[in-house]
């Protein structure tokens, strides 16, 4: 499948993570790399440690022990806020929208680091806040053109179906302009349909913005057609790392998803 | 030193006191989330209806126990008519509905009982007791005692309700998860009509006791924001924690209203007990007793 | 049925985005304005004036800002009194200590003053949420009423503790009829509310309810926490110190601290719920009600006297009046959570969709 | 000079004098990115000229065919004007015609150049390149999906109008020369007719054909640019092309493409269009809708609405008309225009139209007096595309449920002794490309074009359709059997949606039943009658009552007009599957294909007349895919009961 942009260097890097929630070792020293413009899919069994791996990533969690890379920057562990300003946006497992607003303000509300009036402005509605809501407004009609949600973009958001409530999330984190897109079972729920229409848009996000991609996606299906290197977990640690057929043919894959006795 | 023993001991009283309001609050809280605003109003009515009872030449006991049944049938009411539409609603909106539970209950009492304040007798002296206050000069009257008796007594048949008996255990599944404690077949309707009913009964005690140290005014619905402090000191769920809570706050005031109050020009008592609660809170946001609160994502 | 929305389509954002896109929203705006700044001071009495229009003008402004802070960003605050009463008395200070002060002015330094009391009492949002938060909004409305009672500055050392605002005037127009305090008022509030409608429909606003919603969500798409929530707190007791400082000069005229108990928080607070949380209108509709209901009530329990030929004492007036309150409270928070706001919304929608079912 | 209308004789002139005389008034708008985008007429203008000078460059002559596949986007209209501007000739296709569709025609006017929308054309371009040869250079506007087709023909629309944009800059002369050559009587546009039979057959339409009859029209009903007009049906049918192409290039008036096919009731309530233009099935449709919302109402507002729709059966057309009408009445009116209808125009975006027309189709008239009772200026047009449109048109004082109005000034009409129409007029095409002995037939030597159409001309002057000529047959008894107009009547009730009628050379007419599924299943709830699919709710019982119900109305009608009246239907069947374009039962324009019907269903048509009660069938079924399946069912046949003619009592 060619592309849009030829993969690049190491983007994000992660050194020996280790994270522990009260004794219970989530994460147990995982260490792998993402290279610019790559759909890099973290895969195993439930319970592996994956939505805590992505947790790290963007600062939800703090991690005991190990480094994060971006861009060559390091990091003890990453705050959330400041991940966010450094290009990192994620959707969530089960979908963290704003029910109080519609499908247009929470894409808006995507958009904050962008904005560079004070309240003071936007209070009196001055000539510079006007534009800039303009401007944004712009910006995020691009996107609700890219994802195809025209038609619910005066709906608040409890009154969506699960499928579509997906799609909004993932409006909102492509609202940010990020460098790296971090998803959490992006197709969770959903039937096939919603699902091909999912792996169109999340391509089309690679190829048409060049977004680096970290995914988090049990259907191994999806997984071998959309992602270019997997890394896969078990109990927190690390057992398999490469492309999807290198991956598909470990034995210690195998065993992890088909439950044979641990050492 | 002397005086600042009998000062910390009186303020200890003073903080037995809060304790009782604060245990009403905390049962209901345990048992349903909702931290119910109205438990002060509900310690005026109770208070109001005994004495007013007692005033028409009732006998002690009899208004007791009559008091005693209204408390059950208001705090059964109110669980009916207030909580039950508003089950899964945001706290918020729960402690909403219970201020406007408090100006409900303060109408009808009045409306019942008129809004004089009464005097409240029960044939136990607040006097001091002489030889402690010669010995040591600390003056405690027995009714001082009394209140810490109650207070005792009523904690520690509280802790066996929850901890040993089966509707104690139901209750406390029901604290923990709503939909949990349904699953498994457990009546939360009937659990939270007896929880609601004991805050009926608390709401008694706390206001014959009140009623005989302030006498019986409208001033006691504001023991809920006295209450306040203390269950954030004690944690909204523990029972020790509001007791533990009550004595903290009691003392604490008691020392700084006489050692810090005249350099501030005195009256800090309405606002001092808060800014320990605000100090403790920032340390320990979920209080001394209650459970760590993680956010899952 | 009362609309007629075909043919308005809209060429620019700017239009999309206007605070009544539909013509017929914006002739009922214009012709309410218009009747409430020309017709109700030329014919409204000296009562209606003075005790029920410009009262509700203040409260509806309070409200405003208790919805800012409570409404739009989610922080419960019991304190709505005291950022009154400091607008009130830091107004009537900057009156008295800096010579020939502009009444503007000082209505502009006694925001200042509540939000900057606001942001204090503010800080520990940033560690506690939801019940808790309201301990620290309760501990700031005993200790402000303490502090102005205490310290004798604040009310120029009167004993009483009472003070009275000062005489007004503007570009040299005595400000003294119950009619030109109405004007100031409704000038001050329209003002105010429209300030309030352009920042909540712009990012501060988003902010505000992405912090409300799910607080985890905005900080993790870069929303700063502590600085939305502060600029909440400022905000929200700017405006309840203007209106504290509009409830002293152009409805009180003398005022103690007294007059911002906490019951005057709970009266907002009601307004809040009943209005609507978390709308700009329902600050109004909210306010509205809550002041007109107990001269609603009175006027029916003279009706009842003279119906039914015997005295009914004042206390079973006010008693059922505390009681109908509470009642409708808790129906309202049964029946619509999102209070009168929510059902004009409603029917508008419903007239929209005339005659098709909604 | 100032330009009379005279020397402004092609399309291209007349865009460049709009783009002169109100270069800065609104053009064209398009709902995109959730406002509505304007083009102004100097705009397009350029917009026609760049693109033209690009296809020039590419090698598009004058004479060549430009073939363009698309819905209503501003590019697509810029398209057809710049490909005029350089004398070539477009060819607009259906935008949801299958590919295998599309073959002939680019074959057979051996097109070069296609500007397309989008993906799904392009692939369908694709698919049938092997069949033409001739195809080189396909242009696309929506990049979108496209980024990684490598095929030598594709190029980008925006590519083509940026070199453009270039070459006019450097030679404006050239394209000012080549637009000067244009004559009104070159061919301005070539449109394939799909026709109920046969290949299709291109229509060849000069510019005096379409824009004298479009200017007769528009000042005979005084539109000017002040008009707006919702452009939502395909612009390959001549019908759309005529009012969001040709007219507004004469009269200057702003046409608006709508966001997409869901969203035209949304956009048709934004913009409130002036002049509207629609085929009857649009009306139905929108009848169906209305009646199934409205039984969802709360009961009151259904009370009202019924009791007021009532009051404008009753006066709603005279008071239209200016006709004498009680007082009490006219109150009544005004209270239901004021509560109702107002609000109901509104909600239907039709609040603002001055003048709507339905043509292309017979419409049933109970359909046609409804929106005239509500306050909506609906007329009927007749005309086809080789007339372009304009035959007949209802006058605004004078419109009658069951004609198509008088002649347009300019044109002639006649009858065969058999009773059908022939036409004369300016507007007549020049003729069929490649096929004269298909021209010789329709187009006789004095000029006269033989329609196909049978009817007669009625007291009032008025052109009174019944049927397409060669379907209007007889019973054995000779009484006149005009199916169309049965079909009408049958399909005015909404739980019909489409009816085909047998009878020609028989004795008694039967019919086949399309129920609508959207108003029965809303019925069926109604009664919580459970249904499995759209074939276990055609079978049952109860739906065969309903429609047996609809039936014997129509027949109790029939009764009335003795010229017809044995012609009532005795006998019908629900049919197992709803008739489709895509198996070709139905046109491109969703008119019946009777012949090919009764060849298809010839065992079910057998069954109805030789009387048996159900009739077992298997068909070849097309999914929307293209994947084609097998359909079996077991269909019951039911008896209608018919009235004795004149003296019938209306029927309950």
């Amino acid at each position: 499948m060619d592309r849009g942009r030829p993969i690049g260097e190491v983007l994000l890097a992660v050194e020996g993570v280790s994270l522990a929630f009260g004794g219970v070792k989530a994460l147990n020293g995982v260490s792998f790399d993402v290279y610019s413009h790559e759909v890099r899919a973290i895969i195993g069994p439930n319970g592996a440690g994956k939505s805590s791996m992505l947790n790290v990533l963007n600062g939800v969690y703090h991690p005991q022990q190990g480094r994060i890379r971006f861009r060559g920057e390091e990091f003890r562990d990453m705050d959330s806020h400041h991940a966010a300003s450094l290009g990192i946006a994620r959707t969530f497992q089960n979908i963290a929208l704003f029910k109080g607003m519609s499908v247009l303000d929470n894409i808006m509300t995507g958009r904050n680091l962008k904005m560079r009036c004070n309240f003071l402005e936007q209070a009196l509605w001055l000539g510079r806040a006007r534009r800039e809501e303009r401007e944004h407004r712009r910006a995020v009609e691009q996107i609700i053109d890219f994802l195809e949600i025209q038609h619910i973009r005066k709906t608040p958001v409890g009154r969506l179906p699960y499928g579509l409530q997906k799609r909004v999330e993932l409006a909102r984190a492509l609202a940010a302009e990020p460098t790296v897109l971090l998803l959490d079972e992006p197709m969770a729920g959903m039937n096939l349909e919603e699902k091909q229409d999912m792996c169109r848009f999340i391509l089309d996000v690679n190829d048409h913005y060049g977004t680096t991609i970290v995914l988090i996606e049990h259907d191994m299906g999806v997984v071998m057609d959309i992602s270019d290197r997997v890394v896969v977990l078990d109990y927190g640690r690390k057992i398999a790392d490469g492309t999807p057929e290198q991956v598909r043919g470990d034995q210690k894959v195998i065993d992890a998803y088909l439950g044979v006795a641990h050492a | 030193m002397n005086f600042f023993i009998e000062v910390v001991a009186g303020g200890l009283l003073a903080g037995v006191m809060y304790s009782l309001v604060a245990l009403g609050f905390v049962i209901i809280y345990k048992a349903s989330g909702v931290f119910n605003f109205a438990q002060g109003s509900m310690v005026f009515f109770a208070a109001l209806t005994f004495v007013s009872l007692l005033e028409r030449g009732w006998n002690l006991w009899l208004a007791l126990a009559v008091t005693m049944v209204a408390m059950v049938l208001v705090g059964m009411l109110i669980e009916r008519t207030v909580l039950r539409p508003l089950v899964n609603q945001p706290p918020i909106t729960l402690l909403m509905a219970t201020i406007g539970l408090t100006f409900v209950l303060e109408g009808v009492s009045q409306l019942m009982w008129g809004s004089q304040p009464h005097g409240l007798e029960l044939g136990i002296p607040d006097v001091p007791i002489e030889w402690l206050s010669e010995k040591w000069n600390i003056n405690i009257s027995q009714f001082d005692l009394f209140a810490a008796l109650v207070a005792g007594v009523l904690v520690a048949v509280l802790a066996v309700l929850t901890q040993k008996t089966r509707i104690g255990r139901a209750l406390r599944a029901v604290a923990d998860d709503h939909q949990a404690a349904l699953a498994v077949g457990i009546p939360l309707q009937h659990i939270w009509a007896i929880v609601w009913a004991v805050a009926g009964f608390v709401a008694l005690v706390a206001g014959l006791m009140w009623g005989v140290r302030n006498g019986v005014q409208y001033a006691l619905t504001f023991t809920a924001l006295k209450a306040l402090p203390v269950l954030i000191l004690g944690g909204f769920e523990s029972i020790a924690g509001a007791i533990v809570g009550g004595l903290i706050i009691g003392a604490s005031e008691k020392v700084a209203e006489v050692y810090l109050g005249p350099y501030v020009g005195g009256g800090i008592e309405s606002w001092f007990a808060y800014v320990i609660a605000l100090l403790f809170l920032l340390v320990r946001p979920e209080g001394l007793f209650g459970e760590k609160i993680i956010d899952r994502v | 049925m009362l609309y007629r929305e075909a043919g308005q389509f809209k060429s620019t954002y700017g239009e999309d985005q206007q605070i009544f896109p539909i013509l017929q929203d914006r002739i009922a705006i214009v012709a309410l304005l218009l009747v409430a700044f020309v017709v109700v001071p030329l014919v409204g009495d000296q009562y209606w004036l003075s005790a029920i229009l410009t009262p509700f003008l203040v409260l509806a402004l309070a409200t405003l800002g208790l919805n800012i802070l409570t409404g739009y960003a989610g922080q419960l605050s019991l304190g709505t009194a005291a950022f009154m009463a400091v607008g009130a008395f830091m107004a009537y200070n900057a009156m008295l200590r800096i010579p020939h002060m502009p009444i503007l002015g000082a209505f502009i330094i006694g925001g200042l003053c509540a939000a900057a009391v606001g942001i204090v009492f503010g800080l520990p949002s940033f560690r506690i949420k939801g019940l808790y938060l309201a301990v620290a909004t309760l501990a700031c409305q005993f200790f402000v009423l303490w502090a102005i009672n205490r310290i004798g500055w604040f009310s120029n050392y009167s004993s009483s503790g009472v003070i009275t605002a000062q005489r007004m005037e503007i570009l040299g127009y005595p400000i003294d009829t119950p009619a030109s305090k109405y004007v100031l008022t409704l000038a001050i509030v329209v003002f105010m509310a429209l300030a309030a409608k352009n920042l909540m429909r712009s990012e501060t606003g988003r902010a505000f309810m992405a912090v409300r919603d799910m607080d985890v969500a905005a900080s993790v798409i870069g929303i700063p926490m502590m600085k939305t929530k502060l600029l909440a707190f400022a905000i929200s007791s700017f405006y309840c110190g203007v209106a504290g400082a509009l409830y002293a000069f152009c409805y009180l005229g003398t005022v103690e601290p007294e007059a911002f108990v906490l019951d005057l928080s709970f009266r907002v607070l009601f307004m809040m719920i009943i209005g609507g949380a978390g709308s700009i209108l329902g600050s109004f509709l909210g306010a509205g009600f809550i002041t007109l209901f107990p001269i609603f009530l009175n006027l029916a329990s003279k009706w009842l006297e003279n119906a039914l030929g015997m005295e009914i004492p004042h206390a079973l007036v006010s008693n059922t009046e505390a009681i109908i309150f509470g009642a409708l409270i808790i129906f309202f928070l049964i029946v619509e959570p999102y209070g009168l706001a929510r059902l004009w919304q409603i029917t508008k929608e419903k007239l929209r969709l005339w005659p098709f079912p909604h | 000079m100032s330009e009379g209308i005279e020397t402004l004789d092609t399309f291209p002139k007349l865009l460049m004098h709009h783009a002169r005389v109100r270069g800065d008034a609104p053009a064209i708008r398009e709902k995109d990115l959730g406002i509505w985008q304007t083009w102004t007429w100097r705009e397009f203008a350029d917009e026609a000229r760049f693109l033209a000078c690009g296809l020039a460059e590419a090698g598009l002559k004058r004479g060549d065919h430009l073939a363009l596949v698309g819905a209503n986007r501003p590019r697509i209209y810029a398209a057809i004007a710049a490909g005029q501007c350089l004398g070539a000739i477009p060819v607009p296709l259906y935008q949801d015609a299958v590919a295998t569709e599309m073959a002939f025609p680019l074959r057979n006017a051996e097109v070069v150049h296609a500007i397309v929308e989008d993906q799904e054309q392009v692939d369908k371009l694709l698919e049938i390149l092997p069949q033409c040869p001739t195809l080189k250079h396909i242009y696309y506007d929506d990049t979108r999906g496209l980024r990684h087709y490598r095929q030598a023909e594709l190029q980008a629309y925006d590519a083509l109008l940026a070199r453009g944009r270039e070459i006019y800059r450097r030679d404006p002369a050239f394209l000012e020369g080549e637009i000067a050559k244009g004559r009104g009587s070159d061919t301005a546009a070539l449109f394939f007719t799909s026709g109920t039979t046969g290949t299709p057959k291109g229509v060849v339409l000069t510019y005096t054909n379409l824009i004298e009859r479009s200017k007769v029209v528009a000042d005979w009903e005084h539109i000017t640019d002040q008009d707006v007009v919702l452009a939502f049906m395909p612009p390959a049918w001549i019908g759309q092309n005529i009012f969001s192409y040709a007219q507004p290039l004469v009269a200057g008036y702003c046409i608006c493409c709508p966001e997409s096919a869901e969203t035209v009731t949304t956009d048709m309530r934004e913009i409130g269009p002036t002049y509207y233009f629609a085929p009857p099935r649009v009306f139905e449709a929108l009848l169906t809708q209305v009646s199934v919302r409205m039984d969802d109402a709360a009961a009151p507002k259904r009370w009202l609405y019924h009791y007021f729709m009532e009051v404008a059966r009753r006066v709603g057309e005279r008071i239209m008309e200016g006709k004498p009408v009680s007082l009490i009445e006219r109150l009544r009116y005004w209270l239901g225009d004021l509560v109702v209808y107002g609000p109901l125009r509104n909600v239907l975006g039709m609040s603002r139209i001055r003048i709507a027309y339905t043509g292309g189709e017979a419409i049933g008239p109970d359909l046609f007096v409804f929106y005239r009772s509500i306050g909506v200026n609906l007329k009927q047009l007749y005309g086809s595309t080789e007339t372009s449109v304009f035959v007949c048109i209802q006058p605004n004082d004078k419109v009658k449920p069951d004609t198509v109005g008088p002649a347009v000034p300019g044109v002639e009409l006649k009858f065969t002794p058999q009773r059908e129409l022939l036409i004369r007029s300016p507007g007549l095409f020049k003729e069929y490309y490649k096929n004269p002995q298909a021209t010789m037939e329709v187009k006789d030597a004095e000029g006269w074009f033989h329609t196909g159409d049978a009817g007669y001309i009625d007291a009032d002057g008025h052109l009174k359709i019944i049927d397409r000529a060669k379907d209007v047959g007889a019973l054995t008894d000779g009484t006149l059997f005009a199916p169309k107009y049965l079909e009408n009547k049958l399909k005015f009730f909404p739980y019909i949606k489409e009816a085909v009628c047998f009878g020609d050379k028989n004795d008694k007419v039967c019919a086949f039943i399309n129920i609508d599924m959207e108003a029965v299943a809303n019925w069926a709830e109604k009664r919580n009658l459970a249904y499995s699919g759209y074939v276990d709710l055609a079978s049952r019982d109860e739906v065969y009552a309903l429609v047996r119900e609809c039936v014997e109305k129509v027949n109790a009608d029939l009764a009335q007009e003795k010229e017809i009246a044995n012609s009532q239907i005795h006998r019908f069947l629900i049919l197992h599957k709803e008739l489709d374009a895509d198996d070709e039962e139905l046109t491109r324009t969703r008119k019946v294909r009777r012949r090919f019907i009764g060849e298809k269903y010839a065992p079910l048509v057998a069954a109805l007349y030789d009387g048996n009660q159900s009739v077992h069938i298997e068909a070849q079924v097309r999914y929307e895919d293209g994947r084609t399946g097998k359909i079996s069912a077991d269909l019951r046949i039911a008896d209608a009961r018919t009235f004795p003619p004149a003296a019938a009592v209306r029927a309950a």
